[in-house]
């Protein structure tokens, strides 16, 4: 049994820590908020010259080759911070699903300027009505001279704003909710008939819907054997949500720190709000939570890089069950407690709470994940 | 909750319905559902049709131009008119400003303010809290010093709502220095245009702009100014506003809430089917439903006990309590229901009227008002105050 | 509007706290819980002296002809003290029941008898696997020579332990979770081939499993018109649920009551337990909880009477949920507070939640109730 | 949890899973899943059983009898026996009475029991909470005085497990009457049969008799049967309990009761289906089931801690707290999921072996555990104790 990190876990934290104390921080980011009309400053640079992007990408396609549980105080770190880059989009979701899933010719094409911080590559899973599954796609790729010819529209794209490569979810078999005939395909930014809009989410960070009108692509722009895309995705979708945990997780503690900070200063009747019995125990409630959800983000991350079984299904769900648990009360509670000033944007509060909003709709809510933990439990 | 309303007051209540299904105009239906912000002339639009009917202040009574409405009516208008769309008309003025003058103005004041705000003629603020005194309102440190026949003003007011563009501000402050707590404090309506007033916005959590601090430096403004005999402003207060605590159940906006989460419900997909016949869903959409019954139920006994004069003892901190959970329950529903599709939020797009893609405009402002939620449970009294009163007074607890 | 009594629910009202005052209360039944092997007496005649069995039967059969409203603080007042008589199972499940839908001779037969404090009638329509859906019904009647020849088995039938006559539902057509095709029939104790087992439930009400081997009933032991009984049955279970949910609330007053009392007496570490904000802050939420759930009484006591409907529907499950939520909160919490001594028999605590336990499931739970308020509620 | 388990504990996981199954007698497996009560000889099957095997007390080191277990692996025994179906053990004598003795006891007093604890051959009671000390021990009452060389002890203790049939009281009492609080408490050994002892049963809530009042009357017993130094009671305690704490995780008993409310769930049937096929009662179980997921590797990171002598913080207290709460929302789920089956309760009929009706026996006691379950979070330490201490010591809030 071993929770203590590796010495080299230990470097790849301090070193991310550092880059979030520089670069990323609720304060070195307030001139966000400062203005009527948010002026968001994208800084990817300082990302990728630390070769953070590859931490998950093979040696042989220039990442550094690691499992993820060296993911796991990064992902933590940058939840301690206002990072808005696509980070997990790039690093954990797009370049885990093509090293994963393509060709020794596609992972060549892409992964090596993603690991060196110099391209992003996003995958576009959701639908419009599709919810959180993944099955469904009713976007269509029919074959066409050299190729297939993509149409229809994908959204809530993570890190589509700014990526330049696409992993896009396409349908070339079967109906719209049908697990087979759904294809992986890798597009790029600027295709003739591939228009991109994108978006912030409430946390600053970025999303786009794509619109496909006819977008023809070579053969070549299939990822992994044709019409069994689904579990590739869901593997590498899985892995994401341990890493938005992780992440979470890293908010988590900040909204602890900030309001046990708030709690032994701020007085009010004569006292420290911190004297009151009631939000004494409210601070408790709020360390208990975060202290499960860590438990659960531990124990998910030690299945994240395994095949898909139940076991590692029950493990990723049940994280995201808890987190969703520790980020309602948290937040909710922070935010009651900070009183009027947690309601504006000069207060960090506000923003880990929306942080922690995103991040529990993402990958998958807590009804959703629920119900796949009883199916892998086998009730 | 039909069954316990006497036959006119549900004559009154389909009189209303009817109504507001008439006068109510569509276009501002319509962006209120979908929670878009109203420019300032669209705002006014429904207070001057309120206005032509005679209906602008729902609880003043007939002689200072209100419809001279019994509680329980004031209460019918305000559920109907909130789930039918209509949109929030800032309140004060009518629930705070009136009722003091009426109370305990000088004739002077209330022949000069009280037809202004009947005829939403100019826009108030309400100087209350500041920095350092959070909850607890009897620590403030505002003061007016009277200098000759004027007050001179130095202090810092927080989180007032519409000082940026307001006329007036009712400011609650200390008068008589020697005095500690909740004596010796005043209210007293100063010009926003006054010398030395600045006024700081703050934005809020999701963007918007409502609050402001208001630093008040040496302003000068006459004694007459004053509302009511100096130093009692706390206990007038308190007496005058005694019959609006019901108003703190939020019912007709939870209710209103609750269209809205139930429309969602039934037009967002999971899948193949909406999301209203998922049965975890619906179990707590239901649930939700019942605790706006129990709610309206509660809120029914006690404006009864109100207009029989009777104790109501903790029923309008029971409202309060319950009125803050039940709407941020359905606030968070709302939330869920919309699911993924709430995350795409761009505030640059809302403020410059660009495209935000698909999902951001289906989400709309949904999320916003769940993010901001606990003001219900922090604003008029925390729900922590709230316990503790209860506590201490109806349960003498100590 | 009027919440406010009449001088004739007052009467009733103090007539019955009197009665349970001089009868019911925990210290007068101690004797229950004084001896290893609780000795129950029942002690039907007092509340047979007052006419109360009569309060819903109409006048031409003996009663006192009232609406459930007059029942209201009958009831309450009842839940205040350990009745354990089947005051509730006779006067307004089976009387009613049998009123609604017996026929004039059936019911002078019978509702005299029971108006008078003299006879006992039950409603028997749970089996074993049905749960709380009254269309369960396995129970056969097959017509037979002048009658009928029931066979099967009925559960949970309450006050069953000490009724003379029973209401049971048994199917004379149709598949065993068929609407139609329930019948309702009028079988006394010790015809042949009836086996009654009786029992205590948790808090030491009675009810009785009954085993029906070929009893053989009349044709006029038929209630109401063959196949039709379930509309009948709903109803009258439906009006039984807002009694439960009046007695219930007379618990949790006494819960409270309790709980206040102790908190204000109490001491530990030094104070009272009532100067612990923590402790202050719960019996708020109870008295909170508690008041809810009387409005939500309140509602449904006005629909009790009327005919089955949504409004009606909505009005008495929602009464039943905000039932189970005050039950279980003010339940536990008094629990909690009172520390070990709830945890004995000596302790009324230990017995009201027990009371409010056996409440909370009969005549359908939380997630039943909540299942047909949304069904009423047209989504 | 078996990734996180090395491989030499998942191996003594495996073994102690397999001589489980086997050594088990299915008649207590048996009525233990029923909830049925145990008879005294029934009782002492399963301890006699691990007797044999020398695994009589999992806690204890090599040179007094124990298996002389890692931390782990004593988590792991307890979690795997109970789970299978083992019996409860009173664990009064092994974790406390042998700690304490072997920590602070005499050698006399170490030969004469510890091998009496180890064969099972006497029954302990320990004599701790006091008519007026609920949560707060340190204000105890009871006292004895040193006459001669004897110990003369009055007072009353309550909420005494067992005493009925035990040979053997570890008491807790003043002997220094000068000092208060925590000082001057000692920890004596009083033999139950001394003149001067009478035993009040006090029945649960329940029925059941598990708990008496004991009444300490001028009751003597020689100076020698005070464990360690006169007036360090509490210190002594806390220090030798210290590795105990995870144990309040129950984190066996918990997936003990899970597993019979899977069962439970599969086989009640609501009309057509079995409730484990309702979504809402699937979704309240698998939300049970994470919760223990969490609760169990919250327990293995504590432990990790305690084995590394790191800091454990407030482990200990989530532990506690958590598996309160876990265990009581289990029990709730049985409960529900047996719902109007539960309501039957013949507590005559149990006591006197009547029949109770179909519906009474397939309940069992499964309501009973329910009723009672705010045990957990009350006894050893309250979960509000915990909490406090939290947030003192921990969070440094004051």
């Amino acid at each position: 049994m071993n929770f203590e990190i590796t010495d080299e876990q230990r470097m790849l934290r301090e070193s991310t820590e550092r880059l979030v104390r520089d670069h990323y921080t609720f304060q070195k980011r307030s001139s966000f908020f400062a203005t009527p009309v948010p002026v968001l400053k994208d800084e990817w640079a300082p990302i990728g010259s630390l070769g953070l992007p590859g931490l998950l990408i093979p040696e042989a396609y220039g990442g550094m080759g690691l499992g993820f549980d060296a993911a796991l105080p990064v992902l933590e770190a940058f939840g301690n911070g206002v990072v808005i880059e696509s980070f997990l989009a790039t690093a954990v979701l797009g370049a885990g699903l093509l090293a994963a899933a393509g060709s020794e010719a596609q992972c060549r094409a892409v992964l090596p300027a993603v690991a060196a911080g110099q391209a992003r590559v996003a995958a576009a899973h959701s639908e419009a009505h599709g919810r959180y599954w993944l099955n469904s796609v009713a976007a269509s790729a029919k074959p066409a001279k050299d190729g297939f010819v993509l149409a229809g529209k994908k959204v809530l794209v993570l890190g589509g704003n700014e990526a330049e490569h696409f992993l896009v979810a396409a349908r070339t078999s079967g109906k719209d909710d049908d697990e087979a005939g759904i294809s992986l395909f890798l597009l790029e930014r600027g295709m003739p008939g591939l228009t991109v809009i994108p978006y912030r989410h409430l946390d600053l960070s970025g999303g786009a819907d794509l619109v496909m009108n006819d977008v023809h692509v070579c053969g070549d722009a299939l990822v992994g054997p044709v019409g069994s895309g689904l579990p590739l995705l869901q593997w590498a979708v899985d892995r994401a949500t341990a890493a938005i945990c992780a992440e979470a997780l890293g908010s988590l503690e900040m909204l602890i720190g900030l309001t046990i900070e708030h709690l032994r200063t701020r007085r009010a009747f004569g006292q420290h709000l911190g004297g009151f019995q009631v939000l004494q125990h409210r601070a408790v409630d709020m360390v208990v939570a975060v202290e499960q959800a860590r438990s659960m983000v531990l124990l998910a991350s030690r299945y994240a890089d395994d095949p898909a079984d139940a076991a590692r299904t029950q493990a990723i769900s049940g994280a995201k069950v808890q987190m969703s648990k520790a980020a309602r009360l948290v937040g909710k509670h922070a935010m009651q407690i900070f009183g009027a000033m947690a309601i504006t944007e000069e207060c960090p509060v506000g923003y880990f709470h929306k942080r922690l909003t995103v991040a529990d709709h993402l990958f998958g809510d807590r009804e959703y994940h629920v119900r796949r933990y009883a199916e892998a439990s086998g009730y | 909750m039909t069954p316990y309303l006497s036959v006119d007051d549900r004559q009154f209540a389909e009189m209303i319905s009817a109504w507001v299904a008439e006068a109510l105009p569509d276009e501002i239906r319509r962006k209120v559902f979908a929670r878009e912000v109203l420019s300032r002339e669209e705002y006014f639009v429904w207070p001057h049709i309120l206005r032509e009917k005679g209906w602008s202040m729902p609880s003043w009574p007939k002689e200072y131009g209100g419809p001279g409405w019994t509680l329980m009516q004031q209460h019918l208008f305000s559920v109907i008119t909130t789930v039918a769309g209509a949109p929030y008309i800032e309140s004060m003025p009518e629930k705070l400003v009136g009722p003091l003058l009426i109370g305990a103005g000088s004739e002077a004041q209330k022949r000069f303010y009280l037809p202004r705000i009947l005829n939403f003629e100019d826009s108030w603020c309400q100087g209350c809290s500041e920095p350092n005194a959070g909850s607890d309102l009897t620590s403030l440190t505002t003061r007016a010093d009277l200098v000759g026949d004027e007050w001179v003003i130095n202090g810092t007011k927080i989180w007032t709502s519409n000082a940026h563009h307001s006329r007036w501000m009712l400011c609650l402050l200390r008068t008589d220095q020697s005095q500690k707590g909740s004596r010796g404090l005043s209210q007293i309506i100063i010009p926003m245009d006054s010398p030395g007033i600045s006024v700081r916005p703050i934005r809020s959590v999701v963007g918007e702009h409502h609050f402001n601090q208001v630093f008040l430096d040496d302003v000068r403004v006459p004694y007459e100014n004053v509302v009511g005999k100096p130093g009692d402003a706390w206990q007038d207060t308190r007496r005058l506003l005694a019959n609006e605590r019901f108003n703190f159940a939020r019912l007709g906006q939870s209710k209103w809430h609750l269209t809205r989460l139930k429309g969602l419900a039934a037009s967002e997909m999971d899948g193949r089917q909406p999301i209203i016949q998922d049965p975890v869903f619906r179990a707590r959409i239901a649930e939700a439903e019942i605790a706006i019954d129990a709610l309206e139920m509660t809120t029914l006994r006690l404006l009864e006990s109100e207009s029989r004069n009777r104790e109501v003892g903790s029923a309008p901190n029971i409202v309060k309590l319950q009125g803050a959970e039940v709407e941020q329950q359905i606030l968070e529903l709302i939330v869920d229901v919309v699911g993924p599709y709430g995350t795409p939020f761009d505030g640059v797009a809302r403020v410059q009227g660009e495209d935000p893609g698909e999902a951001a405009r289906r989400a709309g402002m949904l999320v916003a008002d769940y993010i901001e939620d606990r003001k219900f449970s922090i604003a008029g009294g925390s729900s922590e105050m709230q316990k503790n009163m209860m506590a201490r007074h109806q349960l003498e607890l100590k």
